[in-house]
């Protein structure tokens, strides 16, 4: 066998395995959402199918299949078809270029456990998320729907805007690892003996909550308002169509869950010394990200839509820049202790921040204290 | 020809020769602005095609560059060019826009 | 590079070039403009310009084309069919000769260019057209277009905005 | 909230300035063997000092537009006056004869000079402005800041030695003149003369990308001086596509100065935009855009190109000829004056074909006094106009001069330097113009020159004529309702003053106008050495087969 044939082969393989774990990730992700919230909302969620409720998913895929498929009259038809498979194809693409262990050797050979190692990953996955749009927003033009188009308009001109804080956040970290592979920065985090989380607290809280936006989830879930927009840019799809969207939205819960395990929480590696397991560490951490997002899915209300669009450009574009262009001086001025200095001015930073905050919170409590009820336990 | 030789330069010259014409051509005859101007874009792109070609077959990394350039003045033209459109329509409509920020939810 | 794939992208391109000219839907147009634009930048990648490939896919199809869709889905709203004025007979005359004229130039023009030294490619180091490359070529020879150019969208950007906004403060 | 938003973008420009130091500091210490060929920050900062310094006053009055309470807004223009002052100065103090390792801006006498008549048809842009803008109620930080921005973007044109620099000055100067083309509140007229000028402007500006690609694909670069050896020493093949690739160059040029066939968006867009910007783009943009023809052309374009002169011949005499005929037929002012306009890029053009000191010298000339006579005219249709522009057309015109004899007065001169009657700039400026023509044995095309402004003379007086001669308009109602425009009167005082001047007294502009074409040429010259068997030193790489291909070969300038 040949090695430009192996590498083929490897790389099919890889990607074939891949596709097949996100997808059967779904319908898990689809359960642990509903059980999550159900918990944090003190319900029970979803117990008859299966053990735990387990195989509730399967029912509801095998719902949404049989169900008839529903094309409304007078939509724009090649759009319309194109809209779902536009908005889960970008998410998988993305996952390409995510490493998920060391290279491991395989009949003699080395493979990386990574679909594509490019030197320009962290660009090409950029550029994968800005296509995301395209699903929503077609989708909701095609529908020839008033509550659907506006729903697009709302999640494209959301999606645009908080794509820069999360550009600004990871340029910050390829300056860290003077690279735009992915590989790179997780070995930068083993060399180095930093998480980024800590040296780019402020990058990371950005991408969390940008990230949030971009994924059109609660609280920044403006284009499916429900109350509003009936459902936003999916109201006009059914059965399988409207599957896709919600696997669409799995998907790129996890490359993004991924994309910031690999940036900011050291990639596969085992924390605090612990033994290295390949893969387990990596999943570890994408789930802790997941249930976070979940977490906070259950706990915010919807921000109203100005409030929201004023938010990423007048707090989180400006913060991102700052912290570019902190990043930039220190990785210039004093690049051999560039990791311990950013971490003791984010840390110091995240600690005076989360003070003022506080005394503040604390001060509006005081002077108006019915606008600011303590909620009562299990609320 | 065999169907794996190379490709020479000129086939690059006229492939992107006609992908300007097409939009040269496009920008005359259709009349709606938007369209109008994505022929632009398209007239723009073909002058990046032959940069990055040109840039390959004489092994001149600025080639790129200029092609980086060209897209980051292509993205200001968006900007603005978009934002007239928006004004116009917006005189000539009947319809608040802004209607959509003022509905809060 | 050979011959096969560049055909049949061209092919692509040039197909869905004619059909942003010949589309009546402007929303058709835009989708065909950027499957020309992801034809385009898989001709980078063969080129040897992955970097400047991706940015293409990122500026050109993700930031640039769905500005356009959402300006014409905002006109779409407001009912509003575009076009100003109606176009001239004599117009698409002219038109039909600029592109004749420069079609025939291009036909007289590509063999000329194949008596060029470049005619094929130059053998260029492995790193050619990586971000490493782009950014020293960019930062080095080319700062000054690079400031430019960061005028050029601050300019646009307070013009974008000029021009949009409803009342003054 | 304001306050909190000031400080945080002076602490980030505080950080930016900090790290671009640091970045010097360590580009200078850490890579001796590049640091020959690499140009420092300082370069850079050197040859684009005009230009660099107009930005950062135009971004200082945009801040101050943003951040200072209202009352402080009345400051802007004097503010922006300032800078544009402060820029003359760094225009001035840059060092003339740059020999570093940049050759993408060339600082010579040429590029002073021409910047310093931007510069001051800029300042006095911002003058006519001032009633205008506070009329209008537009947006005062944007609309200062942009018109400066455009003023730098027209800097960088005169100065480009590199068809990229050329074409990131014209976007420079052409993106801010389309807000600025629509800035005019509530106008939908202004609107649509935006967007016409947008997208012909963007038209011609991608015809100068696939040029400069073209150029870029048969010489290895685009620089002029590249452009020029290219010339010389290419054979017919790459020729081919070199002229290809100029006369790109040149049609997106034509669209930016208004030459005939390229003209159409011209009248209609000076017609919509506000007056002060139409005056302001009448004369910076004609100038940005004929000061790159003269470089391309003395940098080899003239003379070595088959068919060059034969094309600008054509272009020269359908402008002049098809321009002031159109004029003829005009009611509306403005319309009239912007056909004008396009006559007088005909003259222009004449300096362009010549394409000797003598021609450019005129043209400097030319420009410089059609500038101040331009300005003025425009000045005054601004100063009429009354609120929403409404009052433009000739019949609104009849007998304006006699309820304001002085601004009568004034356009007198205007329209009598415009039509080219002594002792007025005008006419020096033709005259100049059209002997060195002759010397270069343009008989045609003098002929024509003259006859045309013999036909321009009828329309210019007309409107004289119709201002001074006829009866006042009855309805008071709708009669021009002057505020205490003092400013632009003053401004427009000074620019008669100028114009009468300028054709009295001609010999110190003249002598400027030649040190700028001297310079011009010896440029373009140095560019292409084998040429005037001057320089020595054969073109040690031609572009074709460069040896070693990598990033290396792209530093544009080892001579």
């Amino acid at each position: 066998m040949s090695d430009t044939l192996f590498t083929w082969i490897a790389s099919l393989v890889k990607a074939v395995l891949v596709f097949a774990v996100l997808m059967s990730l779904v319908p898990l992700l689809i359960w642990l959402e509903r059980k999550v919230v159900a918990w944090m909302q003190q319900r029970i969620g979803p117990n008859r199918c299966g053990p735990f409720g387990l195989l509730q998913p399967m029912a509801d895929a095998v719902k949404l299949i049989i169900k008839e498929n529903i094309i409304p009259a007078g939509v724009d038809r090649v759009t319309y078809y194109l809209a779902p498979i536009l908005s889960i194809v970008p998410a998988l693409a993305a996952f390409a270029v995510v490493p998920f262990g060391e290279p491991v050797t395989i009949f003699g050979r080395t493979v990386a456990l990574q679909v594509a190692d490019v030197n320009i990953g962290i660009l090409y996955i950029l550029a994968l998320s800005s296509l995301a749009v395209y699903g929503v927003t077609l989708a909701g033009w095609s529908s020839n729907n008033k509550y659907s188009l506006l729903g697009a308009l709302r999640s494209s001109a959301q999606m645009i805007s908080y794509e820069i804080p999360i550009g600004l956040a990871v340029v910050s970290v390829v300056l860290m690892a003077g690279s735009l592979s992915l590989k790179a920065v997780v070995d930068l985090q083993r060399d180095s003996g930093y998480w980024l989380v800590f040296p780019q607290l402020i990058s990371f809280i950005i991408f969390l909550i940008a990230s949030n936006a971009e994924l059109n989830r609660p609280p920044f879930d403006m284009a499916e308002a429900e109350s509003e927009l009936v459902a936003g840019f999916h109201t006009e799809y059914s059965g399988f169509r409207f599957a896709m969207f919600f696997m669409g939205e799995y998907v790129n819960l996890v490359t993004v869950s991924a994309l910031a395990t690999v940036m900011f929480l050291g990639g596969w590696h085992a924390p605090f010394g612990l033994p290295e397991i390949p893969i387990v560490w990596f999943l570890v951490k994408i789930f802790a990200f997941i249930i976070f997002y979940m977490w906070i899915r259950a706990t915010l209300p919807r921000i109203r839509y100005d409030l929201l669009m004023a938010f990423g450009w007048k707090v989180l574009i400006p913060v991102g820049f700052l912290n570019l262009a902190m990043t930039a001086v220190v990785v210039t001025l004093a690049a051999d202790r560039a990791m311990p200095l950013l971490t003791a001015v984010n840390v110091t930073l995240a600690v005076v921040v989360g003070a003022i905050i506080k005394i503040a919170g604390r001060r509006v409590e005081r002077r108006a204290p019915r606008l600011a009820p303590v909620p009562e336990a299990g609320g | 020809m065999a169907w794996n030789a190379p490709v020479p330069f000129a086939s690059w010259v006229m492939l992107s020769g006609v992908l300007f014409s097409i939009g040269a051509v496009g920008f005359l005859i259709r009349k709606d602005p938007i369209i109008m101007f994505m022929c632009i874009e398209l007239m723009l792109n073909a002058g990046n095609l032959l940069f990055i070609a040109a840039a390959r077959y004489l092994g001149i990394m600025a080639g790129q560059v200029f092609v980086f350039f060209v897209m980051a003045v292509a993205a200001a033209e968006v900007a603005v060019g978009l934002a007239i459109i928006v004004a116009i329509f917006r005189t000539k409509s009947t319809i608040d826009v802004d209607e959509m920020s003022g509905m809060r939810g | 590079m050979t011959l096969l794939p560049f055909i049949a992208l061209s092919v692509v391109a040039i197909a869905f070039a004619l059909l942003l000219v010949l589309n009546r839907n402007a929303v058709h147009g835009a989708l065909c403009l950027v499957v020309n634009f992801a034809a385009v930048a898989v001709f980078f990648l063969m080129l040897g310009a992955e970097f400047i490939a991706v940015v293409q896919v990122a500026v050109y199809a993700g930031a640039i084309m769905v500005l356009f869709l959402f300006v014409l889905m905002l006109l779409n709203i407001q009912g509003q069919e575009g076009g100003l004025e109606q176009k001239p007979r004599s117009q698409i005359l002219i038109a039909a000769v600029l592109g004749i004229l420069l079609l025939a130039e291009i036909g007289v023009l590509a063999p000329l260019a194949a008596g060029l030294g470049g005619a094929q490619a130059a053998a260029v180091p492995a790193d050619f057209g990586s971000p490493r490359l782009v950014g020293l070529t960019l930062f080095r020879d080319h700062l000054l277009a690079f400031e430019i150019a960061a005028f050029i969208l601050l300019a646009a950007m307070m013009g974008a905005v000029v021009l949009a906004k409803r009342r003054l403060a | 909230m304001r306050l909190k938003g000031l400080r945080m973008l002076f602490c980030s420009t505080l950080v930016g300035i900090a790290s671009a130091a640091g970045h010097a500091a360590q580009a200078g210490s850490s890579d001796p063997g590049g640091a020959a060929l690499v140009p420092s920050l300082m370069d850079l900062l050197l040859v684009s000092a005009p230009a660099a310094a107009l930005c950062a006053a135009a971004m200082v009055v945009m801040m101050i537009g943003a951040f200072w309470p209202a009352s402080g807004r009345r400051a802007l223009p004097w503010i922006a006056l300032a800078g544009i002052v402060a820029t003359g100065w760094a225009t001035l103090a840059a060092p003339r004869a740059y020999e570093g390792p940049v050759r993408l801006l060339a600082l010579d006498s040429f590029t002073v000079i021409f910047s310093l008549l931007v510069l001051a048809a800029t300042a006095i842009a911002v003058l006519l402005s001032v009633n205008y803008v506070n009329r209008e109620e537009m947006a005062r930080g944007e609309y200062y800041s942009l018109m400066m921005f455009s003023a730098a973007g027209a800097l960088l044109m005169a100065a480009a030695d590199d068809l990229i620099l050329l074409f990131m000055g014209l976007e420079l100067l052409s993106i801010p003149l389309y807000v600025l083309a629509g800035s005019a509140r509530g106008r939908e007229q202004s609107k649509e003369a935006a967007l016409k000028y947008f997208l012909l402007g963007a038209f011609a500006s991608s015809f100068l990308v696939f040029g400069a690609a073209l150029v870029f694909a048969s010489v290895g670069g685009t620089g002029y001086h590249q452009m020029a050896l290219g010339l010389l020493l290419l054979g017919r093949g790459a020729d081919a596509l070199l002229a290809a690739g100029i006369a790109m160059v040149l049609i997106a040029l034509a669209f930016k100065v208004a030459l005939v066939p390229f003209h159409w968006w011209t009248p209609d867009v000076y017609q919509g935009a506000p007056t002060p910007v139409t005056a302001f783009m009448s004369i910076v943009a004609k100038a940005a855009g004929f000061a790159a023809l003269v470089r391309i052309v003395s940098a080899g374009a003239h003379g070595d190109l088959p068919g060059w002169n034969a094309l600008l011949w054509a272009l020269a005499a359908a402008t002049m000829v098809w321009g002031n005929l159109l004029a003829l037929a005009q009611q509306n002012v403005k319309r009239l004056l912007a056909y004008s306009s396009i006559g007088h890029a005909g003259y222009l053009l004449l300096g362009v074909l010549t394409g000797t000191v003598n021609g450019f010298s005129a043209l400097v000339f030319y420009l410089a006094a059609y500038g101040v006579t331009t300005l003025g005219a425009f000045g005054v249709a601004a100063f009429l106009a009354g609120k929403g522009d409404r009052i433009e057309t000739l019949y609104d015109y009849r007998g304006a001069a006699r309820r304001h004899p002085f601004v009568g007065a004034l356009m007198a001169v205007f329209l009598f330097s415009l039509a080219g009657i002594p002792p007025f700039a005008g006419f020096f400026a033709k005259l100049y113009l059209f002997l060195a023509a002759l010397e270069q044995g343009y008989v045609g095309l003098t002929v024509i020159a003259v006859l045309t402004s013999v036909l321009a003379v009828y329309y210019y007086l007309r409107v004289s004529v119709v201002m001074w001669m006829e009866e006042p308009r009855e309805e008071p109602s709708e009669a021009p309702q002057f505020e205490p425009a003092r400013l632009s009167a003053a401004a427009l005082a000074a620019l008669a003053f100028a114009v009468t001047l300028l054709g009295i007294f001609s010999s110190p502009v003249l002598r400027w106008s030649d040190r700028a074409a001297i310079a011009a040429v010896e440029t373009g010259r140095g560019a292409a050495p084998g040429r005037t068997g001057i320089g020595e030193a054969q073109p040690s790489i031609p572009p074709v087969d460069i040896p070693e291909p990598g990033p290396v070969a792209s530093v544009p300038s080892q001579e």
